[in-house]
């Protein structure tokens, strides 16, 4: 089967994602790219799940899917958070403590 | 090894076994002066006299009992003991000659090391019993003597109990069984005198010229170490073959050794050499004899005692005891020989001390130098293989110099208010102080080498020996000697006693300065002063302190409090002192004139034990061991005839002669051109001063070598660990922090930040990167996150493709 | 290897009972200074009176074996045992480390020095007291070696809390020196285990297991173990070129923290040679004496140099240290139970002697507020006793004989004759090399008489300088000078302005010291005949040198 | 709800429904924590607020009861427990670092009370983060399970992303949140690629499996590539350089306590995972993860003491030591695939169990410290002997301890350290020996520096007046004082249960 095409569309996906986290200074797309790179992740485990004939794949996506979910919320929590202290969501706004 | 061993019969006696007490009394009576010493009526010194005379019974006990070992040792059948030994001593019989008698050895285990074992005990033969009869009676009338020289001194406890600390130190190397316990009383002997030199340490003089006495010795000293250890080994071997429980350092085991022939000829020299440096430091020959002349910078009892009659015997007796060691180790009187170390030395210190005398104002100093070349003497009778007149010369030297000491004391006490200069404060005072005079007189005459007077018994017969074991260059030298002898003596007999009266002989300015002569030193002061610097430009300026009444106006109590804050104390002490000054110079007080009526008897007649022409030979008999070449090198000395002595007879008659005229004719009243020729002619101008500045042998020592290594080297060195060895560790952390571009400033709070924070700076010096990419940016965070991932995975993807 | 186990729970008690002194005093309120005082004392009495029993059934016929010896597994993970013993060698230094604190802590009794605050600075000196015990009694090398660091601590907070104005400097300096040497010292002790293990499974960190069986090591591996060891040591001993912490720390330490310094830690150096390098690797010792022995001289004559270039006491006892231990080495570097007898020999007298001195110091400091020699002078003058303690002590340093100071100096120049001239299984110590030290060594003595005597001269003759003349005591003692040095029971011209003579607690602090230098002086085979069985055990890898 | 999916996805693979066996003894720890959870909630819901501090109570007693299991199956002690055909195992390992999580949880517990209580933040939701995410350690000290790994780890995670931000006023706080959130979720992510791609290659996600295929096979690019980043994903949590970055800034920003329970629990949180990786995963594999870990290693205990130097804040300069104390746990991984990896393993152990109680200890005196002076700069430490010579005496015995100077347990963690590179005898292990050998002493610069603070300078502000310390914090100081030293002087007392033979069983050393 079309085992690499997966794979392929994965890595590319991964790569968006790190690009994502790397050049957005918006949080929230920030946390977009990471579930990107979550989802990359999933189509990986599918894929070889599909290849090894056995589920551990199929349940690996399953938890990395719940536990993205759960990031998320922390992750919008804390964005809102952070919106409500400084009235705004970048990241560069974010460098009080550094050295 | 001791007579039992050997089964021999040999007469021994409670004293004998008992000898060790001999300095153990005086010992014991430091600690008690020390303690006690303050509180008791007389300040402690009872205790000291009191010890001497306990020690001097025993000694004379031992002595007796020795005797009677020798006569049993004679071989002869009739036993009439000592007294009858005394007897013999007068009877015109020769002896048959004795053969070796076995020293009294008896040791305790001390402390044993690494398989060596150190004994404590004593080694008691002829040698020793002569010295501890010698010390103990010369300390025990000098004690006498100091009880009115220092009444009313402020440290007079003090003095008394450092001077029987001596005496104990003195006797326990004498009868030392080992070079361990020689070494013990030879250092507490040095540092005695350190404490009796600096006694009026007030003064810096008093305290640099101790501080001088004690590290020249200790210089000398290197060589006693050194040479204790180069023998010791060698020694230790012999000593197991002996199997007598005996170690290396066993001074009875030693001498066996060296003359066994078994221990290596390099071994025995570099010893010997090394031993003899001590004696040098220890007995002021040439070049280490100028702390001596300085040394008496002390009280004169104490110049009296240590620097003329026994503590600087200490290395002649070093050399005497380990006679049979020298002997194979320089291998004096090896048929061809004619110099050796120990004959070499001592020449030259005979020459060069004799001609320092001439130059000297202070009286003392002047026997100080006569001392320096009497051990002169010394020194070369053993290094020309007289044996037996050498350590006779100790005896006899021993009396007469220390009554001529006592004399300068009483006159400076009584004569001239406590000054020394002969120049200035004295002159005619025969008159005066005719028991001393007397004494003085006798005592030079002794000194000299007067026929019938006890030196001339001595001498003599070094200089006789020296001719007949072929030693000519010496014979020469010895003679020279003595004429030169002769002569300063004379002179300074003339300055002293003939003559008219001047300074304060005259009885001039009293009232000006009672606390000054009320106080015994107060105007020793300045005269020290030059002793101890040495030079003519200090000397001139100390004869004003006590030289014309103009410029002893200098000398107001107020001065003199400057010199001896307690000069209130003294005076109080002794108001009676200050009371007879007025009377002007005068006869001393019976406290001192009769140690010295003794001491002047004994001048004449402690040569008569070995007056070979009488055909008396005890003090040989007794003293010296025979030379069986097992314990002892057999040596042959010349017998005695009236022809060898002629020669230095008429030298002494000219030296005495020749200088009388001089010191008419420079000192006398009358107008003589060769007054002050020295102050003339250039060339004597020269040689006087080179004379007064001690062959500037002092400036060699003090300017060049100690102050060289005291400021530049010990600088030099000092600097190097603040700024190699302290810098290289302190660099460590600077290189580290170069790195971070900082730079080392210099040792202080930031050196340490420095070296604790190098590698922080090294950090920061290798780039602001990583604080760079502490940026604080979370977007930065994650490309340095997934960068860092990503080389690593590519790296490791490609390595394992 | 026979050991004797009597009473065995001696060793751990004498050690460790410090540690409960402070457990009490931790629950004492800071304000009372006075049961502090009395409670650290009482626990340093204690230990010392624990320590007196240990001497008191310490088997003097053999003394060469270790007794007392407890061992238990400590941390079998890696080996290492709670072995502890004492034999003829260790004995003296670990009572002399008792005796010590306890005077010590008498002296601190009226001595706290600024910024005060005796809780702490007792407890730091209980602690000093476990470690310095306890690196006497070690005889596994880990245990020795927590021992070793474990003084370094309290020291270093002595120096930097309680000391003079560069003390931060000072402490560090001393921290990083000393915490660098053990450093390499721990990587020489671990990599030492290793070797050993590789032919025995069953190796121990056991001293005297490792004596049996580290010496058939390969001389190589020896030499480069031996050099690690080499280091750590030097540093404490110290031994030029690791000595310049000394002078820092001694000068900038207070008063106590000096003399605990001279008198025991420097000794741990020391003894770690003679205990571990030493025994352990026979074949590097011979590789390196020649090279010991050359520092060593080098450390006498330099010491001695760098004595007489200071202006400050203080700064001059310290390095008269770095001369005084270089005799020490010596003795240690010629590898023959002579010399070996007259190093630890030397470590008692050093430590009993500088110690001394270094009370003398501090308290001149407390007189004079200053140290600098030319501003002092005529202490016999206004303070006759004092200036005849820092005589007497003087003396004893430069080696006087009857004093204890000799009986250190003199064996270990004879022994320098000598070295050990090589057996069937190792080859000898060139015999040259060491005469020209011992000649060199000679020089030394001359030299220490040099600055000491020059010390002595330019601080307690002559006349006190005007700035301190006003306040002097009436000098009416000095006529007494002589006896008022030894007599303790009057004190004299005290309480005159603020520069009086001894005071109580001093005489009480320092008369132990002063005796024990005579008594040793007079009577060296007390220490000797403990001592040479030891060592004789000790070199017994050399045989008859 | 683990065993359940499992068994579904069991059932969906092979046709026959088998129940697995649940050990519950085993699962008493976790099922205990479970329940406290639930317990406090409930508690937090129920009581007024007066009362709230019952929650901090109710969870110190409940993670105290799940050690009782713990103890008995200690006491037990027969061989390893394995459920879930060995994707879920309970043996000395797990047990011990459950234990070491649990008294971790407790003492957090025991600083947190008066921080939070003062503070007025949310506690019963606090106490249930807290319980959660020591949860999720007990569970990672059994998962033998790539997901039961990665569950347990973001089970960890998560909720100290929210303790993180836990002073919700306190923009610091937040920033500290979302750095930690933003970049730990990223790693994780990376993480699970690197895991995803691992199932594909190994066609299973239990370790054992995957260790057998990798030492079956040679590895290729992809493995090498999934390693990497796996390990990426855990060095991100112990914080090791270049992945520390969030650390300082987060450990600065968080509250205190979480602090301390961020640099100590989740640290080895991340190490357990960290050995479930490398020596039961990928022994086989060394050439990849050896020279990897040994870069990281390095890095982090030099970067790490470089960058603590300068620092002037304390808990900064706390963050970037527990950095390098990071990297001398590393050190021991570096020869994990040698003959000495036993060695290195009971080595990790131990150094783990002393640098939490120590790390523990210096989070409690600067708790107390801060109590006082209400600042976190080192200069305010100054004089500290004379108004809390206590806490000035412990915190020493902390800063000696992870200084490595005896008796405290620094020094024995470190020596095994050494002792186990060296053994190694290999280059990694001896360049890393030399390494870490510089940075003990660089170390002790700023340690030192601490002490001089606290010991030698003068107190910023003349006041000396004594502090007071809560109970609660002496309670925690005593006991990882106590702990600090009796691993020091005693450590037999704990390695007793640190010799690690079942790991060894279960395949970690065996091949």
């Amino acid at each position: 089967m079309l085992i690499n095409q997966f794979l392929l569309l994965g890595a590319v996906l991964f790569c968006i994602g790190v690009y994502g986290v790397i050049a957005r200074k918006n949080a929230v797309l920030v946390l977009l790219s990471i579930e990107l790179i979550l989802n990359a992740v999933n189509l990986n485990l599918l894929a070889f799940a599909l290849r090894n004939h056995n589920p551990d794949g199929h349940v690996f996506a399953l938890y990395v899917l719940a536990i993205a979910a759960a990031e998320v919320g922390v992750g919008l929590g804390l964005v809102l958070l952070i919106y409500r202290n400084k009235k705004s969501i970048s990241l560069d706004e974010l460098s009080e403590m550094k050295g | 090894m001791s007579a039992a061993q050997l089964g021999l019969a040999a007469e021994t006696g409670w004293f004998l076994e008992h000898a060790y007490l001999i300095p153990i009394v005086p010992a014991v009576a430091f600690a008690l002066i020390i303690f006690f010493g303050k509180r008791l009526p007389m300040k402690g010194s009872e205790i000291g006299l009191a010890s001497m005379a306990a020690s001097l019974v025993l000694a004379a006990g031992t002595a007796y009992q020795w005797i009677d070992r020798v006569d049993s040792f004679a071989g002869e059948g009739d036993h009439e003991g000592a007294l009858g030994g005394f007897a013999r001593a007068f009877r015109f019989a020769e002896e048959g000659h004795a053969n070796y008698v076995e020293p009294v050895i008896r040791k305790v285990v001390w402390w044993q090391s690494g398989g060596v074992e150190i004994g404590l005990g004593q080694h008691i033969d002829g040698l020793a019993v002569m010295l501890l009869v010698l010390v103990t009676f010369i300390s025990l009338l000098v004690q006498i003597f100091s009880l009115e020289y220092l009444r009313g001194d402020r440290r007079y406890t003090h003095f008394f109990a450092a001077l029987t600390l001596f005496s104990a130190g003195m006797l326990a190397m004498v009868l030392a069984e080992n070079m361990v316990q020689l070494i013990l009383g030879w250092e507490i002997m040095g540092l005695c005198s350190f404490m009796l030199i600096g006694h009026w340490w007030e003064e810096e003089a008093n305290s640099r010229a101790a501080l001088k006495a004690f590290f020249t010795v200790r210089v000398g000293d290197i060589g006693l170490l050194v040479g204790t250890g180069v023998i010791f080994f060698g020694a230790s071997a012999y000593a197991t073959k002996l199997g007598n429980g005996s170690s290396g350092f066993s001074i009875d085991t030693i001498n066996q050794w060296a003359l066994s022939g078994t221990g290596s000829r390099s071994v025995l020299l570099w010893g010997s050499v090394a031993l003899f440096i001590a004696c040098i430091g220890k007995s002021g020959q040439f070049p280490l004899h100028t702390w001596l002349p300085d040394a008496m910078a002390g009280p004169t009892p104490v110049s009296s005692l240590l620097h003329s009659s026994t503590m600087v015997v200490a290395g002649v007796f070093l050399v005497a005891r380990l006679y049979p060691l020298f002997h194979t180790g320089l291998e004096i009187n090896v048929a061809g020989q004619h110099f050796n170390l120990i004959a070499v030395i001592g020449g030259i210190t005979i020459l060069i001390a004799a001609a320092l005398a001439f130059v000297q104002n202070d009286i003392k100093k002047v026997l100080a130098y006569s001392t320096v070349s009497q051990l002169g003497y010394m020194m070369m009778g053993l290094g020309v293989g007289a044996w037996t007149p050498a350590v006779f010369h100790i005896f006899t030297h021993a009396f007469f110099k220390c009554c001529l000491f006592l004399c300068a004391g009483s006159v400076s006490h009584s004569g001239s208010h406590h000054s020394f200069d002969m120049k200035k404060d004295m002159g005619g005072l025969l008159r005066k102080m005719p028991i001393t005079a007397a004494c003085w007189i006798i005592s030079t005459f002794a000194l000299c080498g007067v026929p019938f007077f006890s030196g001339f018994f001595s001498k003599d017969e070094i200089i006789d020996n020296a001719h007949h074991n072929g030693y000519n260059v010496f014979f020469i030298i010895g003679l020279v000697g003595a004429f030169m002898t002769t002569a300063y003596m004379t002179r300074a007999t003339y300055l002293t006693f003939f003559g008219k009266a001047r300074g304060a002989a005259a009885g001039e300015h009293h009232d000006e300065i009672t606390v000054v002569h009320a106080d015994p030193h107060g105007a020793a002061a300045p005269v020290l002063a030059m002793a101890s610097h040495g030079n003519v430009v200090v000397a001139d300026a100390s004869h004003g302190g006590s030289e014309a009444p103009d410029e002893a106006a200098a000398y107001t109590p107020d001065d003199a409090h400057g010199h001896d804050p307690h000069g209130h104390d003294a005076h109080d002490a002794h108001g009676h002192d200050a009371h007879d000054a007025h009377a002007g110079p005068h006869e001393s007080p019976a406290l001192i004139t009769v140690p010295l009526v003794i001491l002047a008897f004994l001048a004449i007649v402690s040569g008569y034990l070995n007056a070979a022409f009488l055909h008396i030979e005890k003090f040989t008999e007794w003293v010296a061991a025979a030379g069986d070449g097992i314990h002892f090198p057999e040596l042959d000395h010349a017998p005695f005839k009236w022809a060898n002595t002629i020669p230095s007879i008429l030298l002494v008659l000219a030296g005495f002669l020749v200088s009388l005229a001089l010191c008419k004719a420079v000192f006398g009243e009358r107008k003589n051109p060769l007054q002050g020729l020295t102050q003339r002619v250039a060339p004597l101008r020269w040689g006087h001063t080179f004379l007064v500045n001690k062959y500037y042998l002092d400036v060699l020592y003090e300017k060049v070598i100690v102050h060289g290594v005291a400021y530049p080297i010990s600088k030099g060195i000092y600097w190097i660990n603040q700024n190699v060895i302290d810098r290289a560790v302190n660099e460590t952390g600077i290189e580290t922090r170069r790195l971070g571009g900082w730079i080392y400033r210099n040792i202080d709070q930031r050196v340490v930040d420095g070296a604790v924070n190098a590698s922080g700076a090294a950090a920061r010096g290798s780039g602001g990167a990583l604080q760079g990419t502490q940026s604080g940016k979370v977007n930065q965070y994650g490309a340095l996150l997934f960068g860092a991932a990503a080389i690593g995975a590519l790296v490791l993807v490609i390595v394992n493709f | 290897m026979d050991v004797l186990r009597n009473n065995n729970w001696l060793l751990t008690v004498g050690t460790f009972l410090p540690v409960l002194g402070v457990i009490v005093m931790v629950f004492i309120p800071k304000g009372k200074e006075l049961l502090i005082k009395q409670v650290a004392l009482l626990t340093a009495t204690a230990t010392l009176v624990i320590g007196a029993v240990t001497l008191a059934l310490f088997k003097y016929g053999s003394a060469g074996k270790l007794q007392f010896v407890v061992d238990t597994s400590w941390i079998p993970v890696i080996h290492s045992n709670y072995t502890i013993g004492l034999d003829g060698v260790s004995l003296p230094l670990y009572i002399l480390s008792m005796v010590v604190t306890v005077l010590v802590m008498i002296y601190s009794w009226d001595h706290i020095p600024a910024p005060g605050n005796p809780k702490a600075f007792l407890s730091l000196m209980l602690i000093l007291q476990v470690g310095m015990a306890g690196t006497f009694i070690a005889q596994d090398l880990i245990l020795f070696f927590v021992f070793f660091e474990l003084v370094l601590l309290p020291m270093y907070f002595m120096i930097g809390v309680w000391g003079g104005e560069q003390r931060q400097y000072a402490s560090l300096k001393f921290f990083l020196y000393t915490m660098f040497g053990s450093a390499l010292m721990l990587v020489a002790f671990l990599a030492l285990f290793w070797q050993v293990q590789k032919t025995n499974p069953d190796a121990s960190f056991s001293i005297p297991y490792l004596i049996d069986h580290a010496g058939d090591l390969s001389r190589s591996t020896q030499i480069w173990i031996f050099a690690g060891m080499f280091i750590g040591f030097a540093v404490k001993v110290p031994m030029f070129p690791f000595h310049t912490w000394l002078p820092d720390a001694h000068t900038q330490a207070p008063t106590q923290g000096s003399v605990i310094l001279a008198a025991i830690l420097l000794k741990l150096g020391t003894y770690g040679f003679i205990r571990i390098a030493i025994p352990i690797l026979p074949k590097a010792a011979v590789a390196w004496a020649p090279y010991i022995g050359a520092l060593a001289v080098i450390g006498i004559i330099y010491g001695a140099l760098g004595c007489l270039a200071q202006t400050d006491m203080k700064r001059l006892i310290a390095f008269s240290s770095v001369a005084h231990m270089g005799f020490v080495m010596l003795g240690i570097a010629t590898l023959t139970p002579l010399g070996v007898n007259a190093a630890v020999f030397g470590m008692v007298a050093h430590g009993l002697i500088t110690g001394m001195l270094f009370f003398v110091a501090g308290s001149v400091k407390d007189r004079y507020h200053t140290l600098e020699i030319k501003r002092l002078g005529g202490m016999l003058k206004q303070m006759p006793k004092l200036g005849w303690i820092l005589g007497f002590c003087a003396m004893a340093s430069l080696g006087l004989p009857g004093l204890a100071g000799f009986w250190g100096e003199f064996p270990a120049i004879v022994s320098a004759y000598s070295p050990f001239g090589g057996n069937s299984g190792l080859p000898g110590v060139s015999k040259e090399v060491f005469r020209v030290f011992m000649v060199i060594a000679a020089v030394g003595t001359v030299l220490a008489a040099g600055y000491l005597l020059w010390l002595f001269q330019r601080v307690a003759f002559g006349e006190p300088k005007d700035e301190f003349a006003d306040h002097a005591s009436d000098g009416h003692g000095a006529v007494h000078a002589v006896g008022a040095a030894v007599n303790e029971t009057e004190i004299h011209g005290a309480g005159h302005g603020d520069i009086h003579d001894v005071k109580l607690t001093e005489w009480i602090a320092w008369s132990p010291f002063l005796i024990a230098i005579v008594v040793l002086g007079v009577y060296p085979n007390l220490l000797f005949k403990v001592i040479d069985p030891a060592s004789q055990t000790i070199l017994k890898a050399f045989g008859k040198g | 709800m683990l065993s359940t999916v499992l068994h579904f996805s069991g059932l969906a693979a092979t046709g026959d429904f088998v129940r697995p066996r649940i050990d519950y003894h085993a699962m008493a720890p976790e099922m205990i924590l479970a329940a406290g959870i639930c317990v406090v909630l409930l508690v937090d819901l129920f009581v007024e607020e007066s009362k709230r501090w019952l929650t901090a109570t109710i969870a110190g007693l409940f993670l105290i009861g799940s050690l009782i299991p713990i103890v008995t199956l200690a006491l037990i002690g027969d061989d390893t427990r394995s459920m879930f055909d060995g994707r879920y195992v309970v043996d000395q390992f797990s047990l011990i670092m459950k234990a070491m999580f649990l008294i971790i949880g407790y003492v957090v517990v025991l600083l947190s009370t008066n921080e939070i209580e003062e503070g007025g933040y949310h506690q019963g939701e606090y106490y249930v983060l807290l319980l959660a995410s020591v949860l999720g350690m007990v569970m990672m000290t059994s998962s033998r399970d790539l997901v039961s790994v990665f569950v347990a780890f973001e089970f960890l995670s998560i909720p100290t992303y929210m303790l993180a931000a836990w002073r919700k006023r306190d923009s610091k706080s937040n920033e500290a949140g979302v750095k930690y959130f933003l970049l730990g979720v990223f790693a994780s992510a990376i993480m699970l690629y690197g895991m995803s791609l691992l199932y594909g290659v190994s066609q299973s996600t239990k370790l054992t499996d995957i260790s057998a295929y990798l030492s079956a096979h040679s590895t290729t690019g992809v493995v090498a590539l999934s390693i990497v980043f796996i390990v990426v994903g855990f060095a991100f949590k112990v914080s090791a350089v270049p992945f520390h970055s969030w650390a300082p800034d987060t450990y600065q920003g968080a509250p205190t306590p979480v602090t301390a329970f961020l640099s100590v629990a989740s640290k080895a949180g991340g190490f357990v995972a960290l050995v479930s990786m490398v020596y039961l995963t990928f022994p086989s594999a060394k050439d990849v993860w050896q020279p990897f870990i040994f870069v990281l290693a390095a890095l982090t205990m030099t970067i790490g003491n470089v960058l603590a130097l300068k620092q002037t804040n304390i808990v900064r300069m706390l963050a970037y030591s527990s950095i390098s104390q990071g990297g001398f746990i590393l050190m021991p991984f570096v020869v994990a695939g040698t003959k000495a990896a036993e060695t290195s393993l009971k080595t990790i152990v131990v150094y783990l169990l002393v640098y939490a109680s120590t790390n523990l200890g210096v989070f409690a005196v600067v708790i107390a410290v801060a109590r006082r002076t209400r600042s976190g700069e080192i200069s305010s430490y100054g004089g500290m002997l004379t108004w809390a010579p206590g806490l000035t005496a412990l915190m020493t015995f902390f800063l000696a301890s992870l200084a490595g100077i005896p008796p405290f347990g620094g020094w024995f963690a470190k020596l095994n350290a050494f002792r186990a590179v060296l053994e190694a005898g290999t280059g990694f292990g001896y360049a890393i020996a030399i390494i870490g050998a510089v940075n003990t002493v660089v170390a002790f610069g700023y340690y030192g520096n601490l002490m001089r603070e606290m010991w030698m300078k003068p107190s910023v502000d003349g006041d000396n007046s004594p502090v007071r310390t809560p109970p609660s914090l002496l309670a925690a100081l005593g006991i990882t004082g106590i702990a600090t030293l009796v691993l020091g002087i005693l450590p037999q007392l704990v390695l007793r249960f640190g010799d690690l033979n079942d790991l060894v069983h279960t395949g970690a050393l065996g091949k």
